[in-house]
């Protein structure tokens, strides 16, 4: 039996039917390969998975740090979406509201008479104690059921205290995984805050928006760090550390960068038919990953100067880091690995293995899409379940107003060609290959049986893993959060990545969990031990 | 730090701010980890279950296992009946648990999930069990998730015809692991049959051996719960916490039972002593007087570092008013005590507490939350703040000299292991407290005043 | 703090700046403390006595009981025999103790006072005993001392005719009574039959009742330290501090040994541990092998705050040589381990751990002194001090986090009762240094650092 | 049997007939009684008193905190006097020495073949790394016995490197307490330290010198701020925050303060004797006590501004603690004290006890002389033993050159009509009487025996007592070291003592002492606690 067989082996009947689709064994890099992707997950699995109010707010909302972002339901959903993602945040001016959470903490009696009352009255209060400039809010799972009318209650405030006021309606239960919230959550933001300032279209210029970068460990920091030392100028993150207000200008930007495809790909999309803002999918996890986006920037703008100091650039971080590099590649080379998170990171992380020399023989997405494994080139032939069906497909036109200068043609065409990832992401697969094995929605169970039977010297999840991980014997570190670390983007957050895979895997305790007793003889002989005088 | 937070109070009807409290699934779910060979199941959307298991990993720094309905858009319009089918047959069949603990969602008791009629109606592998409990997300908290759940089980398996087994049943309250622990090495001590229930010492502090047992060695049976029905009697510790499934015991078995305070500090460990001693008809080993003894002798050796000290206590009910009640043996003055579960009892509780010991000017509220701690803070200050790791924010911001206690403490580490029950905990307690206000004399004394002796 | 300290390192032949270490006879009063009914007596001026009592007061927040031969003037030219005699006389007659422990001082040994006679002549009341040792203040340290007194009840007491006891004897070293504790509680929990001597467990920890016991329950019996002369075996833990003791039984009574390092930290106690089994030829039990499991889970589950840490330990020979051990198996990197006490074992032992651990940056020096700890901290600062409460102004002065951890502790309270050694006091250990890593970090960060869950 | 003979039944031969002169019951107030003091201790009884060297290296000497004070002897003493008596200092220039312990550490070797040569490069290494203006030497038991000349070293020493150097031979063993060594501190004091500056005498003014203070928890800064805010100007504190430098001017004050009499008066007496510089006994401990005090120091200076200017002060500070004074004199008010320290405090903390309504029922001095007891009126009746013999008695001379003007002697006579303690101290025995019981020289039993007897409602004591005291169930507080806190000294000072004080007793934990098993049934009836559904 192939390991795939032997994880699917204890399957019957229609778990079997539907898991084996999720489960692909690849034969060598490039090799295009068919998986199942974005769909139910199988009940009782114990899974990774989260949900579409996860996604909403969680990972797409939470971030902006001078929106009071209000989760309507009970605590709970709140509760846990409060300072528990390490969107770093840093207001200048002390208006930071990440540290805080805000609910309707809805009780039994809102849900029997509905809770768009107390909607109302909480957003109020929120004006009254706090005058944010935005206030979003966010539905939980009841809330759909119960009827309550969001969007009036949104329209509603925005006349009464003359501030923007947008309703998600991102109830858990929507879509299949976090990935319709995310959906749900760039809908949002496009239709209300992305371009609101109505502000005019600069000259072409090196202004760029980065999409997908929630600044998980200050990761956005250092790539903001490093392409403001090279030239650009950002206009707004989406949405780590990110503002509304620095939103509302995002459509003045020049190019957008695509750093979590899976989450903000709607946006990049819709923002090149409304504004005709090219976009470019870019890595910063890993140290030749960062040099391949510095440089594929650069191109796009193709303007020498910025080409000039992006090499510099380079050189100066690849200096500052030559030393622990070497250290860390010497202490991790040959190790192998499991990357098993979230929707790009499991393929960006396995470019920063490769730095070090370690191999990624098993690899898995929570909840990507078949384009997250195997391109964008399979979009068109994605069929849409029911659950992906149900999430608003917003569409987009033209805007005449702030319509963008774009890349001419021809150039556009000759980057794709360079394999530029302009309005393209390759995948996963791609990077893949030589037998390994790539799981979609894995649960606890795969997650034994690949430790089990690949036996990685660490395996990248996150904290619902980790302690069962560790428990079996493998080092495990979390790719949420980091493990509170981080950054790990650019050039130093490599050298920290490393750092901490190090650590991990080099522990003193992982020598020590057999106790002595059980390999040495205790019950007889004599003391053999050079201690015994 | 929470720099948005004004000094000046307003107030709130409808917002909640920066909570004291969660929601009842995730308790349940901990209620059921302490089962032996129990699966939790969370009947709702993914997002529940993976935010519980988050949330209790991060705590106790433990693998929680627990599985999902997984709710589609379908589910709500047609019932989650046909998820929780599939999940128990699945759940069986990969995970192989002896019981699966089903608790519903704030989705599920919206749709009105009948989940008594779902069990009844599936299949279930011989000699396996399936109970559940209904856990609403928007009624109380995860204190009364905890003792909902509880509850289910005792409903479901607790047998009236159980002959007597002469045990006493412990109800340890929502406490961790090492409390559970050394509740049970004290009636070891005292010689007491107990059964403890739940019990997640064991489950939620296991070894790290290099193999991984999903279905750790600890946890309560399901035969021990059954046998609850013959008990000879109940503790039902945490006053608030543990007398729904007391009285639910009492009510289907006709157990009696006896509700105490989370034995923490002297005198509430004196009636968990007490009344371990009345029950088994033994008396206190000499060991056991002896902690006793040593605990009276730190807190008098410190005392004068408590003395008059203004605390600020925010948590889960009864971990509050056990620290509270351990405060003013200590000699400190609780200023404020709050908790986000809405239980007017605490408030009560409370108050015989403070009043027992001429404290007049304590604000006790429950279902209240950390944003109006922190505006009653600002407005008067506290010279010490016990709670969950969320108060960190607000000791940094006021720069209150904090000590993590209770529930949640999601940023350091062994806490679990460490009880904070019984007259060993509270000299736990009184070191960190005393190092707390120690730490903070050393940190603000000039040169010329930093003590060598203290 | 500290200011007059300069960067600079200056090669110091006479001057002793800023001890760590003090005099033999303290070390032998705590060691005689740990004897049933036992008055340790002071031969010499009355300040050592009250400097002694003191020192154990303040560290262990107990009475420390001593008398005094209360030196004169005249006393110095004519020998203290005729104070020691009437000191003896006036301590059975007020004070009743089952046995005196003398030790002797700096003024007593250089004067010449012939001890053994002493006691030999004087009159004793029938069924008491006068023990002695010799612990000048200007050879070793406490630590010495500690070994000394030991080394004089065995000489004394132990009875090469004892008939076998099977019973190992137990040398704790110089620790504190919680840690005595602790030490039983595994060599119970494994089923063995000892004596541990001596034990301080019950005398240095005793409880608050309203009654005084000048002599509470605990401490090594005469009859148990006689007895020792029949022992299976001796398990001389801390290869500085108990080797001696055990080597004077060996002497006098063949009672081999087995000399093992202070149980702290895994492979410590893992050795302990061994040694017991071995010895009792009974087999671990799982509730030690869990306990050991738990630990691991600790060190793995926060390892990442511990790699690559620059420590600076300080204190007595076995418990740096303990602590660095622990400190190594965290993943942390020993950078200065300091003792005052003046024996090149130590170093040598520093160095065989720290070539076990590829660590070669590591000073490791015996005979030195806090000044000198300073100085080299500031020349190549560290992320972590461990030490008694004397390093708190080094602390202080460089800004660097603090473990209180060693003999003595005069600044803080509950430290006594809390173990160090076993499965269960590294635990405690990975919590205070955990605890002083993460406060530092939450300290030190800025407001957008600050994390919730670490 | 009346107390006294209680504590003394247990008592047989020798013991009996040394310690019964030592224990006094009083009668009344203000009745003379002899008292055996300052003479040897039983051997083998358990006392509470130190050596010579803690008198005079731990007591007067290492409070000055511009000095390297070299403890010459084994380790042990020099550690035990390390930072362990809250003689609290503050250089503002950083240069203290006070936060260090310095010792020859001397080894066997040492013994054997003297110690000379250590101390030797002892200093030189001590000057050479910290540059201090003054080194003193204090010699520990062995010293003496093997003869090392820590006179000629010192001699040398000053020669070599141009800094004062003062030895002192202050071996443990001398005298029969601490008190021994504060006379000898006393002595080199004045011969190499006090007035060796040399300056000229100012006219006469208000210049005061603070003896016997030694700024325990900061007393001697809460009496110098007050006495600064009345008008007074310090010339010199022996020894608490005191320096070489300010004691070398001390010469220049118009009126010597006694705190504690008992460590200090020698000095006093020489500097009236070579500088004609009055002294006055003083006593800050207490609010009653401290208003007579200030008032009899404003009569002493016969100032009429002063005057008004102290009468002001004390009214500003008593309206700054009436409240507390209330709060503590309600809770306090009729509870008992046993007073047992050191050779001043005992009698001076009877008056702040008298304050808040409490009574002394038992008290006693551990190294006090009879005149601490009796009044400086038994001095000349006053036996020196052999061992107080031994302690040399300096004769200083009037000094020509620096002679003080001093107050007119019908002034004097009038000022000590009015009881004014100008050269005088009363002792303690006049402010008790009433059946109280007064110990020299306590020890361990008769510290038992007192509490059994008298049962106070506090017991005031030092570190080797406290935890016995407690363990019996009495509160005990420290003199010695105010349990860390303080001052006491003063207006402010006697609120903070009486805080203490009632924290003390109200202590909650007192009232559990007694587990209820042990008055409450457990092994039958049932459970009637209301607690117990």
């Amino acid at each position: 039996m192939d390991a795939r067989e032997v994880i699917l082996d204890k399957y019957s009947g229609r778990v079997f039917k539907n898991r084996k689709d999720h489960i692909v064994e690849l034969d060598e890099a490039g090799v295009p390969k068919e998986i199942a992707a974005n769909s139910r997950s199988v009940p009782g699995m114990m899974i990774n998975r989260g949900c579409c109010y996860a996604g909403c707010k969680g990972v797409v909302l939470g971030p902006l740090r001078d929106t009071v972002v209000i989760t309507h339901g009970p605590i709970g959903c709140g509760y846990y979406t409060w300072g528990t993602r390490r969107n770093k945040a840093d207001s200048p001016d002390g208006r930071n509201f990440v540290q805080y959470c805000f609910s309707t903490d809805m009780q039994e009696t809102d849900i029997v008479f509905g809770g768009m009352k107390k909607l109302r009255q909480a957003i109020r209060e929120a004006v009254e104690i706090f005058h944010p400039k935005a206030v979003m809010i966010c539905s939980t799972c009841p809330i759909g059921l119960i009827g309550d009318d969001i969007n009036a209650v949104a329209t509603e405030s925005e006349k009464l205290y003359g501030i923007t006021c947008v309703a998600y309606s991102c109830e858990g239960y929507k879509g299949v995984s976090q990935s319709a919230g995310h959906h749900i959550a760039n809908n949002g933001l496009m239709r209300r805050v992305i371009g609101s300032a109505k502000d005019k279209i600069p000259e072409r210029g090196l202004r760029i928006n980065i999409l997908g970068e929630y600044n998980i460990g200050g990761d956005g920091w250092e790539e903001e760090r490093i392409l403001k030392k090279i030239g650009y100028e950002i206009v707004a993150v989406f949405t780590g550390d990110g503002s509304y207000e620095a939103l509302t200008h995002a459509h003045t930007a020049d190019l957008n960068l695509v750093q979590c495809h899976r989450s903000i790909n709607y946006i990049a999309e819709m923002m090149k038919t409304k504004y005709n803002i090219d976009w470019l999918k870019v890595n910063f996890v890993g140290i030749d990953e960062t040099i391949r986006t510095l440089r594929e920037i650069a191109d796009y703008f193709g303007n020498e100067e910025i080409k000039q100091r992006t090499e510099e650039v380079i050189a100066e971080e690849l200096a500052d880091i030559a030393e622990d590099r070497k250290f860390y590649r010497q202490k991790l080379e040959g190790k192998t690995a499991g990357v098993f998170v979230g929707g790009s990171r499991s393929h960006h992380y396995q470019n920063v293995l490769k730095d070090f020399g370690m191999k990624t023989v098993i690899a898995g997405y929570e909840f990507a899409h078949r384009d997250d494994y195997e391109g964008r080139e399979v979009i068109p032939n994605i069929k849409l379940d029911a659950d992906s069906k149900n999430i608003e497909q917003l569409t987009v036109h033209p805007d005449e107003q702030f319509y963008h200068v774009a890349l001419d043609k021809e150039r556009f065409d000759e980057l794709r060609k360079e394999n530029v990832e302009l309005e393209y992401y390759k995948g996963m697969f791609k990077d893949m290959g030589d037998g390994t094995i790539v799981v979609d929605d894995f649960n606890h169970y795969e997650t034994e049986k690949v430790l089990d039977i690949f036996k990685p010297d660490i395996f990248y999840s996150g904290i619902k893993d980790k302690y069962m991980i560790e428990k079996k014997g493998f080092p495990s570190n979390q790719l949420h959060s980091y493990d509170y670390s981080g950054p790990y983007a650019g050039f130093k957050g490599a050298i920290v990545f490393a750092r901490n895979t190090y650590l991990s895997i080099y522990a003193p305790a992982w020598k020590m969990l057999t106790p002595p007793w059980r390999t040495q003889p205790t019950l007889e002989g004599t003391m053999g031990d050079e201690n015994y005088a | 730090m929470l720099d948005m937070t004004p000094k000046e109070l307003v107030h709130r009807k409808a917002l909640r701010v920066n909570p004291a409290k969660t929601c009842q699934p995730v308790g349940a779910m901990y209620a059921a980890l302490g089962v032996h060979r129990c699966m939790p199941h969370s009947h709702g959307s993914q997002g529940c279950c993976s935010y519980h298991r988050t949330f209790l990993a991060r705590h106790f720094k433990e693998p929680a296992i627990a599985t999902t309905s997984s709710f589609s858009e379908g589910a709500c319009v047609f019932g989650g009946g046909s998820n929780l089918k599939k999940a128990v047959k699945n759940i069986f069949d990969i995970y192989d648990p002896d019981i699966i603990a089903v608790h519903t969602t704030c989705l599920s008791e919206t749709i009105g999930d009948d989940l008594k009629t779902l069990i009844q109606q599936m299949e279930i592998p011989e000699g396996k069990i399936v109970v559940h409990t209904n856990t609403p997300s928007y009624v109380g908290s995860h204190i009364n998730g905890f003792a909902n759940m509880m509850t289910g089980f005792i409903k479901y398996l607790s047998d009236k015809n159980t002959p007597a087994t002469g045990k006493v049943g412990i109800f340890p309250g929502f406490v961790n692991p090492g409390d559970m622990h050394e509740l049970k090495r004290i009636a070891k001590m005292i010689g007491v049959k107990y059964t403890m229930f739940p019990d997640t010492d064991g489950t939620m502090n296991s070894a790290l051996t290099g193999h991984y047992e999903m279905y750790p060695k600890g946890g309560t049976t399901v035969d021990e719960i059954r046998e609850l029905g013959g008990a000879q009697h109940v503790l039902a510790l945490g006053e608030i916490t543990s007398v729904t499934p007391a009285m639910e015991l009492k009510r289907k078995c006709d157990v009696d039972f006896s509700s105490l305070p989370l034995p923490i500090g002297v005198e509430a460990t004196d009636k968990y002593v007490m009344a371990l001693s009345h029950l088994s008809k033994r008396e206190v080993p000499t060991e056991l007087e002896e902690e006793r003894g040593q605990l009276l002798d730190i807190m008098i050796d410190s005392h004068a570092y408590y003395g008059d000290k203004r605390v600020a206590i925010a948590g889960d009910p009864d971990t509050v008013l056990g620290f509270a009640a351990f405060c003013l043996e200590l000699g400190m003055k609780p200023k404020y005590m709050i908790t986000g579960t809405p239980d007017e009892k605490f408030t009560k509780k409370a108050k015989e507490l403070l009043l027992k010991y001429g404290v007049t000017d304590c604000i006790a509220k429950a279902n209240t939350d950390l944003f109006e701690l922190h505006q009653l803070i600002k407005n008067e200050p506290v010279d010490l703040l016990i709670g969950g790791t969320h108060c960190k924010y607000i000791a940094r911001a006021e720069d209150v000299p904090f000590v993590r206690a209770g529930f949640p403490i999601l940023d350091r580490y062994v806490h679990p292991y460490m009880p904070l029950v019984g007259y060993r905990g509270a000299m736990r307690l009184a070191e960190l407290i005393s190092n707390a206000l120690l730490d903070r004399q050393d940190r603000d004394a000039e040169d010329k005043d930093f003590e060598l002796v203290m």
